[in-house]
């Protein structure tokens, strides 16, 4: 985590067959923050997810890595290029342990630099130390959203994409999520995530994007979002 | 009793997680209703519980007076239950006047005829109604896939509707669509609604929309009802606002 | 009179749908111009097997035949009419071989076929030239039934290949006397689980106990045709030891089977008795060969031992750079079968060859007086060498040959043919 | 139209007197029902079957056995073994539909080769290996005689276009737009009321009788009966047919035995290496048009093929 | 069917364990040549019917390599590694193409491919049947044992395939590349996203199935004689083998293949006529009860 990271989406249009999802999306994200991407359900965050990743190409625009196009790379070159990916529905290996699932994703970061290793991941998630040996299809649901997280970080990237990790959680967890988010960003590590749960945003986030409808509605620092209430309560809630 | 939807003690698990936590609802003959709910809360699932497509863990569901729980989803379909999904269920090849076409044959049981030519004349005539019914007359003649999604998912409601049922699921109707089109595409809900004599129950996500045309809300969370009654009641209760906002509690700093 | 008119029939009709037929023949990808028939060759059809694994069958029958109408093209073939093979793979599937002879007879205008396929697609080719009425020459099914059977026999198809009941009375007659010497009387059948080898397991037996009706089958094993394992059956047999068994495995399997024979000492602890190991692909496949193998012989340049043979069986050799096998000089002799009947009536007519063939007798090398015939009653061919002899592992690899008697088995072949009803 | 086609075919055959038309002509309307029924089942039901020779067989033997007893008459024979393709094709189908994808298809081979092992094993009923021999009898019904080559000819030719229509009139029928509901979306059929499981047993039925039909044929055209009509090099050759012609043309699978007859004939004339050819032949078609035939048929063509064919209906 | 011969081998001891040895050996090299199949199947979702021409292969390679070079230990590698190879640049350039199409098309590829195959060992080694011999090393009388013969060359496949099947337990469930594999097999695309690069691995994959069936063809060549097509009927079993273990479980594969080797054994002792039939028939009754076979992982 040597240099100064940017990753950029320029306008970026996404389609599924004969539907567009994502109409001219541009983002921006610097190094060391987090940045929620707030929408409803069906707005266009795991599209715009999915398409940062490599999982699907954009039919138009580019995503830039500082300042290098990654779109169109396998996913597994972008990943190389140090980008995490923690896909909405957690995505574990159900019958590998909770370790190998985190050795599986055991690689050096783009620049070779290894500050993730099992040792530190467990520092960090002293809980998944303790169910190592369990299989992941057997953990609760925020247990594995842990361990999807440190899964993610094994890889030692540069930015990690976190779609929903409050979804479906007790309330309990989802506070241990955002304390383990907060520590993440103490670390330094940049983070997307994609969320409904604006008090969750409020809570972890340093900037909002609100996506809407496949279009970027506003973009803000994250203590200014009690001045948009408004926009929010408007894209957001009830 | 006809129309009537009651489900009682409704349990249904995966794994660990309670999708539906002894649910218990009545929806009176032609009452329109919406679910509400964040994410998760268990509406498709308790959709599928309704029309036999999945067996619940415990439970009774009345359809018309009677306890269809353990028949199979034909059997419900055809005692007047019908539903369109939340992504648009189609056959995508068919044309839209085909595929409604499609669905009044099954309606009059007539899916298996072999000696006539699809669609038959009354079939076809029934279709035409109901497309004027939704209003898809421009596009009768277009694929299913090549439909705009706005289309997509009236139609998926049309194929419900030509079932002519007496109980009618819609999940999330206006499902990623654009503003105006939700609203277009709600106002002919709620008039086929009056039209019909229907017991109408749609999952909503836009609670602008749940709040205009609903005439009561049930709030379902982690499988538990969390709230029923009017627009207005449900929009005071402030466990309806922790449950879609996050819980306050969650944002304690560390 | 029928079938000449036939014949007859589809070749004015070749010249008057001509532009008809091109225009169809150029979608299947053939050109053919129509020419003066004087000097136009005479087409020998020959179905076949070319791929899998008894490709073999299909190379040696190809040789053998070609080898006859090379000699005799060379001499001039009949009145400046040479004679032309055309073979065409059937991959062994019945159905198959009835569309590859319907062809050679519609569109390549063949007007004999030289059926060189194995049994089963042998019965459908039979089918095919009974409604065509082509003469057509058998020349590898070794299955009775196929001439014997009055029902099944076609008047217009003669067969020129071994015979299973002509091999299981030789073969009978010989294991008999073992019997007698040696006091074998529990024996044991492994043999290939289908047609052929079904029956010429019975029929040996048949004769066998004839003879010595104190002999006892106690067991039998039927591996797959083409099995890759013999395991199975070898421990069978080593259970039940028997004195002696009677095996109609051929080829590849054979080998396998003796191979794989060989890990257990199966053939220390028993006699083998197989018609069908004398032939020179098996004889040399086989690394290790066990002592004191009975077989029949299939093809050997020693027997019978005369010159003509090893001359026939040198010159083979050089002419296509690999041993003939028992396939070769079936399709040889039935070729020359055919070339002499040409000669004698001046005519490529299905019946008049027909008629000249039935009942006649030629030279060749593979008869035991130096003649083979072709009996007229049932069509197929007569006094071809027989014997049974013990292998040794080097050439002459059969040693100690016992011809078989004609006679016996004409005799013997009578009755069996009487109980069966087919006389 | 179809009915005119198939008055051309029997007159320009009939006219022509050419054997090895009318050979093609006979052998393309076994293969062509053939692929046709099995299309029935895997275009237009979306059930893939491995083991579709298994009826095929089924109705050659069947036939060929009751005519040798010479006790029953063709139509008798005819009906009975039909009948009895039915039966089979209900048991073996209602236990084969239970499973999906790739397990149906395993299932149905597995059916198959049990069928063809028990041909092969029972010598003494269906003559093993060798097949039934000895030939078919013909005798002559109702004033037709199919010993005769043209009367079989002509018999046939009506039998096919009898059968091609009535396919043609089953998928366009009710029954047969239920079959594609079943297959694009069971999930939305049986939300609209239709028994998912019956119409895939249905199709299973109808396409395994159909392909009974043309074992039937096919006997009386080689006059016998063969283990490998049972195997499943046919069940593959079906297949083949269906995806060299095409799945959802209505006409696909018959072109489809049209070219696969024609390659054959072509490579077994032109090389003894027909194995490789053929082979080649195919890696070109499958790797080389797909992307434009699979996209084609599977994606654009695939709408326009549906609208082209229900405008002409 | 003949029961009493069934009943009479059972209740001798002699018989059992001959019987029981003979189906340990026939499903030993069953075992190898199924085991790359389900593997294949298992992580790359596809149906290599291609497979027993591979096995075909490496017969044919070794067979070669043992003509060259005399030993029989080099042979095996020969055909081992010549098939891996093979392997992967089939897998390359004429399977990964169609992952995504419709299985039919994968089938047709593999079809094609046993057509050429066929004809391209037909061509370079001929239509003759071909034989290797026992090499010196083994060329041993039985061992006796508990009344029953064991050849000790069998000893030494069954050996060998039992450490290979042990070696591919270790290496499928112990090692970074096994469970990378696994992995693969039930999610590729999140493999991808942690930044494996699964079409290396699929690569990988279908070379490591393609050295076992080609290791089972030139541990099989000294006893048995190989012609084009022979890889067919190893096939069909070694397919059954798969869908009764379970298709993608190596464990299922061994177990199934001991018990189809045992289904032949005592099968051609009570069952001689039917012994296919017997196995389809089983074959059948798994997927029904089980459609995932034995040891299959329940679909999602």
């Amino acid at each position: 985590m040597s240099r100064a990271l940017k990753l950029e989406l320029r306008e970026i249009d996404v389609s599924y067959g004969a539907s567009q999802i994502l109409f001219g999306v541009s983002i921006e994200i610097e190094k060391g923050a987090t940045m929620a991407l707030l929408g409803r359900n069906g707005a266009g965050k795991t599209t715009t997810f999915r398409a940062i990743a490599g999982l699907v190409a954009p039919s138009a625009g580019q995503i830039l890595l500082n300042a290098k196009a990654i779109n169109g790379l396998s996913p597994y070159r972008i990943a190389r290029a140090g980008i995490g990916y923690v896909p909405e529905d957690r995505q574990v290996f159900p019958e590998h342990s909770v370790e190998d699932n985190l050795r599986i994703a055991k690689k050096p970061g783009a620049h070779r630099q290894v500050y993730w290793n099992l040792q530190r991941i467990y520092e960090v998630f002293p809980t998944l130390y303790s169910i190592r040996q369990r299989a992941a299809g057997r953990l609760s649901g925020g247990e594995q959203q842990m361990l999807v997280i440190a899964r993610a970080l094994m890889g030692n990237p540069e930015l990690i994409l976190l779609d929903e990790p409050s979804e479906g959680l007790a309330p309990i967890m989802v506070q241990q999520i955002a304390r383990l988010l907060l520590r993440l960003r103490e670390m330094g590590v940049t983070i997307v995530l994609a969320e409904q749960n604006l008090h969750f945003c409020q809570t972890v986030a340093t900037h909002v994007t609100i996506i809407d409808k496949g279009q970027i509605v506003l973009r803000d620092k994250a203590e200014n979002l009690e001045r948009d209430a408004e926009i929010t309560r408007r894209y957001l809630a009830v | 009793m006809q129309g009537r939807l009651t489900i009682k003690r409704l349990t249904k698990r995966f794994g660990g997680v309670a999708a539906a936590d002894n649910v218990n609802l009545d929806f009176a003959p032609g009452s329109l209703t919406a679910i509400i709910g964040p994410n998760g809360a268990g509406k498709t699932t308790l959709f599928n519980l309704i029309a036999g497509r999945l067996k619940p863990d415990a439970g009774e569901v009345w359809l018309s007076g009677e306890n269809v729980v353990g028949l199979p989803e034909v059997e419900i379909v055809r005692r007047g239950l019908s539903r369109a999904f939340q992504i648009a269920s189609l056959f995508p090849q068919f044309t839209v006047e085909q595929a409604l076409a499609a669905a009044v044959h099954a309606r009059w049981r007539q899916s298996h005829s072999i000696l006539r030519r699809f669609p038959l004349p009354s079939a076809r005539a029934r279709a035409r109604e109901v497309l004027e019914l939704v209003g898809l007359e421009a596009v009768a003649g277009q694929a299913s896939q090549q439909l705009s999604h706005g289309d997509q998912k009236l139609l998926d409601i049309a194929l419900a509707l030509a079932l002519e049922p007496r109980v009618l699921l819609l999940d999330e109707p206006t499902a990623g669509m654009g503003r105006e089109a939700r609203w277009q595409m709600i106002e002919k809900v709620h008039n086929l609604w009056s039209q019909q004599s229907l017991t109408l129950i749609f999952i909503e996500h836009d609670i602008d929309i749940v709040f205009q045309i609903a005439q009561s809300v049930r709030v379902l969370h982690y499988g538990k009802v969390l709230a029923e009654g009017s627009p207005r009641e449900v929009r005071g209760n402030p466990a309806v606002i922790e449950a879609y906002l996050g819980a306050t509690s969650a944002s304690v700093p560390v | 009179m029928k079938k000449t008119s036939k014949l007859g029939r589809s070749r004015r009709d070749f010249l008057k749908s001509a532009a008809a037929t091109a225009a169809f023949a150029a979608v299947g990808g053939l050109a053919r111009t129509a020419r003066g028939q004087s000097n136009e060759p005479i087409k020998i059809g020959q179905p076949t097997i070319l791929s899998g694994r008894v490709a073999r069958l299909g190379e040696s029958s190809r040789d053998g035949a070609q080898m006859a109408i090379d000699a005799f093209n060379a001499a001039g073939g009949l009145n400046g009419r040479k004679l032309q093979l055309v073979t065409r793979d059937s991959k062994g599937r019945p159905d198959e071989a009835a569309r590859v002879v319907r062809e050679l007879i519609n569109t390549d205008k063949c007007q004999i076929i030289l059926d060189s396929e194995a049994s089963s697609a042998a019965f459908a080719v039979q089918e095919v030239i009974r409604q065509t009425g082509t003469l057509c020459m058998h020349a590898c099914s070794e299955t009775t039934s196929l001439t014997a059977n009055p029902k099944i026999r076609a008047a217009n198809a003669f067969r020129c290949a071994r015979q299973d009941i002509h091999d299981s009375i030789a073969g009978g007659r010989y294991a008999a006397q073992f019997v007698k010497q040696q006091g074998f009387k529990r024996w044991m059948i492994c043999s290939p689980d289908y047609a052929y080898g079904r029956d010429v397991s019975a029929l040996f037996f048949h004769f066998l106990k004839e003879s010595e009706p104190s002999v006892e089958v106690v067991s039998e094993t039927w591996p797959k045709l083409f099995a890759p394992d013999y395991t199975e059956n070898i421990t069978k047999i080593l259970q039940t030891k028997p004195q002696a068994l009677y095996s109609a495995l051929y080829g590849g399997d054979l080998v396998t089977f003796i191979d794989q024979g060989n890990l257990y000492g199966l053939f220390d602890q028993l006699t083998l008795f197989d018609p069908n190991m004398a032939d020179y692909t098996t004889l040399e496949a086989v690394k290790k060969l066990p002592k004191g193998i009975h077989s029949g012989d299939r093809y050997l340049s020693t027997f019978p031992n005369t010159k003509a043979n090893a001359d026939w069986a040198a010159e083979y050799q050089k002419k296509f750079n690999v041993p003939p096998i028992n396939w070769s000089w079936q399709n040889y002799v039935g070729m020359t079968f055919i070339i002499e009947a040409m000669k004698k009536t001046g005519s490529v007519d299905s019946k008049a060859l027909s008629d000249a063939i039935r009942g006649m007798t030629i030279d060749s090398p593979f008869g035991v007086d130096g003649k083979i015939t072709m009996r007229a009653e049932d069509q197929t061919i007569i006094n071809y060498a027989i014997g049974w002899g013990v292998i040794i592992p080097n050439a002459p690899y059969l040693e100690d040959i016992k011809p078989a008697d004609w006679n016996v088995i004409l005799e013997l072949e009578k009755d069996w043919k009487k109980k069966k009803g087919y006389i | 139209m179809a009915l005119s086609g198939c008055l051309v075919v029997i007159a320009l055959a009939l006219t022509l007197d050419n054997p090895q038309f009318a050979d093609f002509v006979l052998r393309l309307s076994i293969f062509g029902l053939y692929a046709l029924s099995l299309n029935l089942l895997v275009g237009y039901a979306g059930l893939v079957s491995f083991g579709h020779a298994m009826f095929f067989g089924f109705g050659a033997y069947a036939f060929g056995l009751l005519m040798q007893t010479g006790l029953v008459s063709i139509p008798l024979a005819f009906v009975v073994s039909i009948a009895g393709a039915a039966v089979l094709a209900v048991s073996v189908g209602a236990l084969c539909i239970r499973l999906k994808d790739i397990y149906f298809g395993i299932l149905t081979l597995a059916f198959q080769m049990l069928l063809h092992a028990v041909i092969l094993s029972w010598v003494s009923l269906t003559g093993g290996d060798q097949g039934l021999q000895g030939g078919i009898p013909r005798p002559p019904f109702l004033g037709v005689d199919l010993g005769n080559p043209k009367q079989f000819f002509v018999l046939a030719c009506v039998f096919f276009f009898g059968l091609v229509l009535l396919v043609r009139q089953m998928v366009e029928s009710p029954f047969g737009y239920s079959l594609r509901m079943v297959r694009d979306n069971p999930e939305r059929a049986l939300a609209l009321g239709l028994s998912v499981q019956r119409y895939k047993l249905a199709a299973f039925v109808i396409s395994g009788t159909i392909a009974a039909n043309a074992g039937v044929l096919m006997s009386l055209y080689v006059s016998g009966a063969y283990p490998n009509f049972a195997y499943w090099t046919l069940s593959g050759d079906g297949i083949l047919m269906i995806m060299l012609g095409g799945m959802t043309v209505f006409l696909g699978p018959i072109a489809g035995a049209g070219i696969f007859l024609m390659l054959n004939g072509i490579i077994t004339r032109t090389t003894e290496y027909s194995g490789l050819v053929m082979g080649i032949v195919l890696l070109c078609v499958v790797l080389g048009l797909r992307r434009g035939v699979l996209d084609f048929v599977f994606e654009r063509c695939g709408p326009w093929a549906v609208r082209r064919l229900s405008r002409e209906g | 069917m003949n029961l009493p011969a069934l009943l009479d081998c059972v209740s001798s001891s002699s018989c059992v364990v001959t019987q029981v040895s003979t189906g340990l050996i026939i499903g030993m090299l069953l075992f190898l040549v199924a085991s790359g199949l389900t593997l294949i199947f298992g992580v790359l979702g596809v149906i290599n019917f291609t497979h027993g021409s591979f096995y075909m292969l490496g017969a044919y390679f070794s067979l070669t390599a043992y003509r060259v070079t005399g030993s029989y230990f080099d042979a095996v590698i020969a055909g081992a590694l010549g098939v891996a190879v093979f392997g992967v640049v089939f897998e390359r350039l004429f399977i990964s193409p169609v992952y995504n199409s419709n299985v039919l098309m994968q089938l047709l590829v593999c079809y094609a491919f046993i057509l050429i195959l066929d004809d391209v060992v037909k061509i370079v080694w001929g239509t003759d049947f071909q034989t290797m011999g026992m090499p010196a090393t083994f060329a041993l009388p039985p061992i006796h044992l508990f009344g029953g013969f064991v050849p000790p060359f069998y000893v030494f496949l069954t050996g060998l395939t039992v450490a290979a099947a042990f070696s591919l337990s270790v290496l499928v469930n112990k090692t970074r590349f096994g469970k990378l594999v696994r992995a693969a097999a039930v999610n590729r695309q999140m493999l991808s996203c942690l930044g494996v690069n699964t079409s290396l691995l699929y690569a990988a994959v279908f070379g490591l199935g393609s050295l076992l069936a080609g290791a089972a063809g030139a541990l099989a060549a000294p006893v048995r004689s190989m012609s084009p097509e022979m890889g067919f009927s190893i096939l069909i079993e070694s397919f059954i083998v798969t869908v009764i273990g379970g298709m993608g479980s190596i464990i299922g594969a061994f177990f199934a293949a001991v018990l189809v080797g045992i289904i032949r054994a005592f099968g051609s002792i009570g069952y001689p006529l039917f012994t296919d039939g017997l196995m389809f028939a089983f074959m059948a009754l798994v997927l029904l009860v089980k459609p995932t076979g034995l040891f299959g992982r329940k679909l999602a």
